[in-house]
């Protein structure tokens, strides 16, 4: 919480400040982030070039874990914004990284259920009842770890017909239909717009998940990618994921 | 283990141009040093332990039970198509054989959404399966439904060429000799075009034992039920890269025996 | 079964009009690429003909007009509206031998020659005793477990012949079923033909005369797509009225115009002969006689013959125990020693010399 | 449109089995059918600002372009290949045929890593790759590296199956009548095998069209230059799952019209 | 160009020894499945022998001894240590003509012919024109747009010998050319080949005796896969020492051994002749003489001839203007006349006499 918030402050200052010194900046950056970022990122991309005219910012979406490991293999990036600590872990452990990973946004579960909500879900607990149709990630991913926590704080013992391998996958089978409920994060839901319905439920707060970003080491372009990560904490790039329904770090 | 080989004894082989060798030795490097960089990154000690842990082994349970099972729905399905592709004429044949093509080319994940949206709860097919009191979702026949669409064009097409290439002059002397079209079919058809079906069915079967994307998305992943050795492996990618690896060369070495016995047991017959 | 046939493929230039009655035995008899596969194959229900009419006794197998038909349309008769009636091969009950062997290669010999039983439904176990039989009858027993791979050229097509004739067909096609053969299985092949042709419905193409002899009732010529000549085998071969039955006959034939008992050619050419029936003044006609008959002479003789041809000796070749002289048109037999006496080569000058008591003329 | 059928006019097709029928039509609704459910639900109104954005349009340009380089590497490596499997004998060669066949069953994530540890910096040959001065990884090379080293054995396999079935009775007469090995390959095999070419090709290109997992891994995601339509599919699948069917939807009608082209053309020659 | 071969195929019981001289043709004549064709395979390099040697002049183009040899290993010689010499069929110079036509189905008949000369480097359009004139040599020019499927069995045949003449080859080996040829091309053909063979160093396997008298310089005889004869054609065909030598020369031929001049056999037969050669007493002999000196009798008649052979009846064919009778072993002709008079049918005993004088008997 600390390093974050402190994080946050140097970025807003420096934000105002990039318009000032923005002569320095030029040239290409690289952006590895995590597939879920696509539309925060793209957007705070294309804001970016605009602040730093003759700036250009690529990215390279895929899973965290495939991000980290195209890095150890020496891909040529950037800055590298992970969807948890662990894989954003795996990076600092080589260090790979220019310094500490700063968090930039959390996420907490939501209960998506398929419009109409035809199995009456209003409660964790509604999930545990037999007969109904739950999707969550697998335990090997970041939403199922979270889930699986939740369910611990919960004490709700979910009996899931699929235990999926993204957060995607999950919510491709609530809004067919074809499971009653899932549980994937609040910017999911905010992101499928009409075609499921979030249901918060209390017990959703034992799992936070945190997104750190960092600039790179072998970056060619360190001054960029430092001002990117800061683009990102800062004002203007907290409020296009604030919109997409991330909460503070 | 030397192939048993159809050419006649003391029929020399008439040479090959000597530089097809190039290109051939470099493809089958390209293909073989990849194999042999994962070989050499394999950490020996903990891989034995992992490929017996119990997800594992039900993993490649279910992936041979449902690969096979597709393979067999893929020629029970695949033969007559290709037979109706290769040996009729009719109007709109060429959009037939376009349409059979597609889930080549479909990505597999969007393979996936296409069969929810038919025979998913609220798919085109899904009341119809539900008044039969069928369920299909998030169980293994989903998963053979989703490997059985994906494999399927690959037998077709390449049955298809096969039959082509072989010609019709065999099925001509078989009706003459009076032999209805089913017995041309068993007796003289198949017998001839069994190189191009076993290549076909040993595509599919990869093909089937491969598939990932159509799998996740319209059976899910559920040890036991539905998460296949792929799903298997991408699931420990996430946590350990090596040890999808490590998973990935069982694989491999499983298909690889299945694919020889088959071959044996044709060339045996 | 009788057979009737018109096929045409204007493609080809194949007009062919065929027909077998039953138990009989007719022999297409014509120069490469005549027609006679055509006609084969279209009967076998291997190739639909443009138009035409195939009929096995009262069977329909092809027919091309709409013209409605009122026979029984049994479950195998796809009728196309518009297409006329069509039998599918397998439905015909036509045996094909076709020019080249063509056994399965995936079956042993035995198990070709048991395919037609089996197809007919006789179970495994008969269907090869019966394969084994025929086998027998070629002379193929031998080689009843190898793969057709391992067979040469003549047993693989005497294993075909014992493929075609185990099916027991209505009606037989055979085309050139002997050509493969040496000169010690063919005439045991012949034989066989001659014994199991006896009362079968059968079509035989063949390039030699022996085959049309032993085994056929009747002949038909083919020339460029068209019947020139079709008549029981005695009377064709005996008195032919196309070029080609003629040469395959041995005969020497002049084609004209019949001036009393004369034939006289457009380019001049006149021959005497007797003629048994009353020809048409100017009617088109022909002058028949044997090689044989012909005298061969370096100048024209002052002799009796009334018949005196010149022409230049394109080819010399043994024929029995004489030696046959060709020049374009006409051939003659002599003996070796005449030969050496005239000093014949290729090129030569001579003159040929017929009786007219040797000459057969009768209308074209 | 109607194909150019080889088949001689008046020449009636034999008559297949009525059954044929049956499972043919079966297997070809379950092709058809989720592309039309597919088709269902396609949102129309946006259909077309969607496929023309920037990113779609870039996606699509890459995966033509890599897709056809990848399929012409198929074929100048497959086809020796096939070659050398079908019409020699060696020591080994069962080995070496199913070392081929390996990609087909390797899930296409963990031959993504595997050409990582081959080619990726720190790979077998990333030094190597280094003194040369080059950069395959996250490069277009490497995507079309991923897409031949998944196609190649769809071809090579299929084509040495229509190599078999064809035989070589006629690559006899040509090396009797004095050509020399690489005239027979040009002048008769080839031409023989065309059949089983093109539909080896098409198997190639369609895989190297719709392939996903090895080029994410290897090649990575980078717009314009390596995220090719299966990619910009993938991506959008997590915001919007119909975008992605849409597109797929492009995709699906670029390959049957790249196919249905080179088969014209082929039959017109 | 001189071939020397000696080929073993201890699987098909195959084992031959041929040579053939410079510029001679030699032709190969034998029951179906002697090894013909096996033979051909081998010297055309399609088939590798189990053991053997085979040379053209001094190039070895296969030997499978590990005995060294010094003739110059040019670049196509590849030699396998300890399995011998072996030249792949392209680089032999020896062009096959096959039992089947056998046309590359993808290529018009014109570039089917110009295949040979392309692969030998000339340029496209000279070996079109070279096409050209050979199938005009074989009255084909009509079909050089076609496809080969387009065509007829004997339409193919022509193309094909025009395909392996077209290439020029050291040694040109010919399986059955003429055997799907009608009667009229079939001549002409045999003419071709006579213009063409005179110069080249060729091996012709045939069962027509025509093509031997009139193509070969040699003749060898090939039984199980051996060879039991061998020599010019003349003293093959008129002094046969094997069955089917005079079986296909049309002699009746009688194997024993000598006493004196005459030929007994294990069954008891015993034919008188003259012997022009002093035969060792016990020695291998043949005993050959012509069926149209054999009489025909009902009854053994009381005259001069010394030879009376007793038989049955197995089959009357008609042979030129006489009817040949045979019994197992022998054959006679006689006129129609005879045979009414006889009133002979398959079946019938009889008498059949030849006069010593009319016997030949030489060594075996
Ligand atoms: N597929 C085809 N397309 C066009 N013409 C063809 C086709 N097949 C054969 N022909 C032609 O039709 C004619 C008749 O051919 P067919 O095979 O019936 O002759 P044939 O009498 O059997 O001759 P042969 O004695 O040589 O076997 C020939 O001139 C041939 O060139
Ligand atoms: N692949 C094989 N394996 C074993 N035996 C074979 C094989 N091919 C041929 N034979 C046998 O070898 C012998 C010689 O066959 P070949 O083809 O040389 O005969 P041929 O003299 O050409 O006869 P034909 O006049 O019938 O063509 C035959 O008995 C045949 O059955
Ligand atoms: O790194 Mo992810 O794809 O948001 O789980
Ligand atoms: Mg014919
Ligand atoms: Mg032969």
């Amino acid at each position: 919480g600390d390093g974050t918030s402190s994080g946050s402050s140097t970025s807003s200052s420096s934000g105002t400040s990039a318009s000032g010194t923005s002569a320095a900046l030029s040239g290409q950056i690289t952006v590895f982030a995590a597939a879920s970022l696509k539309k925060t990122f793209t957007a705070i991309g294309a804001e970016f070039e605009k602040a730093h005219p003759g700036t250009t910012v690529t990215f390279n979406f895929a899973g965290s874990s495939d991000l980290v490991s195209q890095i150890q293999q020496g891909a040529p990036a950037d800055v590298f914004a992970s969807a948890d600590a662990k894989n954003m872990a795996k990076a600092t452990t080589a260090s790979l990284t220019a310094g500490q990973p700063v968090n930039f946004a959390s996420n907490t579960l939501e209960i998506a259920v398929p419009p109409g909500n035809p199995a009456k879900i209003t409660s964790l607990a509604d999930l545990a009842k037999p007969g109904i149709k739950v999707v969550v990630c697998a335990p090997a991913v970041p939403c199922g770890s979270a889930a699986a926590t939740v369910e611990r704080a919960a004490k709700v013992d979910v009996k899931p017909v699929s235990e999926e391998q993204s957060v995607t996958d999950v919510l491709g089978k609530v809004a067919s239909g074809e499971a009653d409920a899932g549980l994937v994060y609040v910017t999911d839901v905010k992101g499928a717009g009409d075609k499921v319905k979030g249901i918060e439920f209390a017990e959703s707060s034992s799992a936070v998940n945190t997104y750190p970003i960092a600039a790179l080491k072998r970056s060619t372009n360190g001054s960029l990618a430092q001002a990117f990560v800061q683009a990102v904490t800062g004002q203007a790039g907290q409020g296009i994921l604030a919109a997409a329904g991330f909460a503070k770090p | 283990m030397p192939l048993v080989h159809p050419m006649p004894r003391g029929r020399p082989p008439l040479g090959l141009p000597a530089w097809v060798f190039v290109p051939a030795a470099v493809g089958a490097m390209f293909v073989v040093l990849p194999l042999v960089a994962m070989l050499t990154r394999i950490e020996w000690g903990s891989f034995g332990s992992l490929i017996t842990s119990d997800s594992s082994r039900a993993a490649l349970a279910l992936s041979l039970r449902t690969s096979l099972a597709s393979t067999v729905l893929c020629i029970v399905f695949g033969v007559p198509m290709a037979l109706v592709l290769a040996r009729t004429e009719f109007r709109g044949q060429s959009i037939a054989r376009s349409l059979v093509l597609l889930p080549l080319v479909l990505p597999p994940v969007v393979g996936g959404i296409a069969l929810l949206y038919t025979f998913g709860r609220r798919g085109l097919l899904g009341h119809t399966i539900e008044v039969l009191g069928l369920q299909i979702a998030f169980s293994t026949t989903a998963v053979v439904m989703a490997q059985t669409f994906v494999a399927l064009p690959f037998l077709v097409v390449s049955l298809e060429g096969a039959l082509r290439t072989g010609g019709q002059r065999f099925e001509e002397v078989a009706a003459t000799l009076g032999a209805r079209p089913t017995t041309v079919f068993l007796r003289v058809t198949l017998p001839l075009v069994l190189p191009g079906l076993a290549s076909g069915a040993v595509l599919a079967f990869a093909r089937a034992l491969g598939e990932f994307g159509a799998t996740i998305t319209f059976a899910g992943s559920l040890q036991g039920v539905t998460r296949t050795l792929p799903l298997e492996i991408y699931l420990q990618r996430e946590t350990d890269p090596q040890a999808a690896v490590a998973l990935s060369l069982v694989l491999v070495v499983v298909a690889t025996v299945v694919i020889a016995l088959t071959r044996r047991s044709r060339t045996a017959l | 079964m009788k057979l009737d046939a018109r096929v045409r493929f204007p493609q080809r230039g194949v007009d062919l009009t065929l027909a077998v009655e039953a138990g009989r035995t007719l022999a297409l008899l014509g120069p490469n690429g005549a027609g006679k596969s055509t006609a084969l194959a279209s009967i076998a229900g291997l190739l639909r003909p443009d138009t035409g009419r195939i009929t096995l006794d009262d069977r329909i197998l092809y027919s091309h007009s709409d013209a409605h038909s009122d026979t029984d349309s049994g479950s195998f008769v796809a009728t196309r509206p518009g297409q006329g009636e069509w039998v599918p091969p397998h439905a015909r009950g036509v045996a094909l031998l076709a020019q080249e062997p063509r056994l399965f290669p995936h079956l042993s010999v035995l198990d070709n020659v048991a395919f037609g039983p089996r197809s007919a439904g006789m179970p495994r176990g008969a269907a090869r005793e019966r394969a084994r039989e025929w086998l027998g009858q070629v002379d193929a027993e031998a080689f009843a477990d190898r793969r057709p791979a391992a067979l040469s050229g003549g047993q693989a097509q005497r294993v075909a012949i014992a493929r075609a004739l185990a099916t027991e067909p209505h009606l037989l096609l055979l085309d050139e079923p002997l050509s493969a053969l040496d000169v010690e299985s063919a005439p045991a092949i012949r034989q066989l033909l001659r014994r199991v042709l006896r009362d079968r419905t059968t079509i035989l193409v063949t390039h030699d005369i022996l085959d049309a002899v032993l085994l056929a009732d009747d002949v038909a010529v083919v020339e460029d797509g068209r019947v020139v000549e079709q008549g029981p085998t005695s009377r064709v071969l005996t008195r032919p009225t196309s070029g080609f039955a003629a040469r395959i006959a041995g005969l020497n034939l002049v084609r004209g115009t019949a001036h009393g008992a004369a034939v006289s050619t457009p380019e001049g050419l006149r021959i005497e002969g007797l003629s048994d029936d009353t020809l048409g003044e100017g009617a088109p006609a022909v002058a028949v006689f044997s090689p044989s008959a012909v005298g061969v002479y370096l100048q024209a003789p002052a002799g009796s013959p009334r018949n005196v041809v010149r022409g230049t000796v394109t080819d010399l070749e043994p024929h029995g125990h004489q030696v046959r002289v060709h020049t374009a048109y006409l051939a003659a037999d002599i003996t070796p020693a005449a030969l050496s006496e005239l000093h014949l080569a290729p090129g030569s000058e001579v003159v040929f010399t017929v009786k007219a008591s040797e000459v057969a003329v009768y209308a074209a």
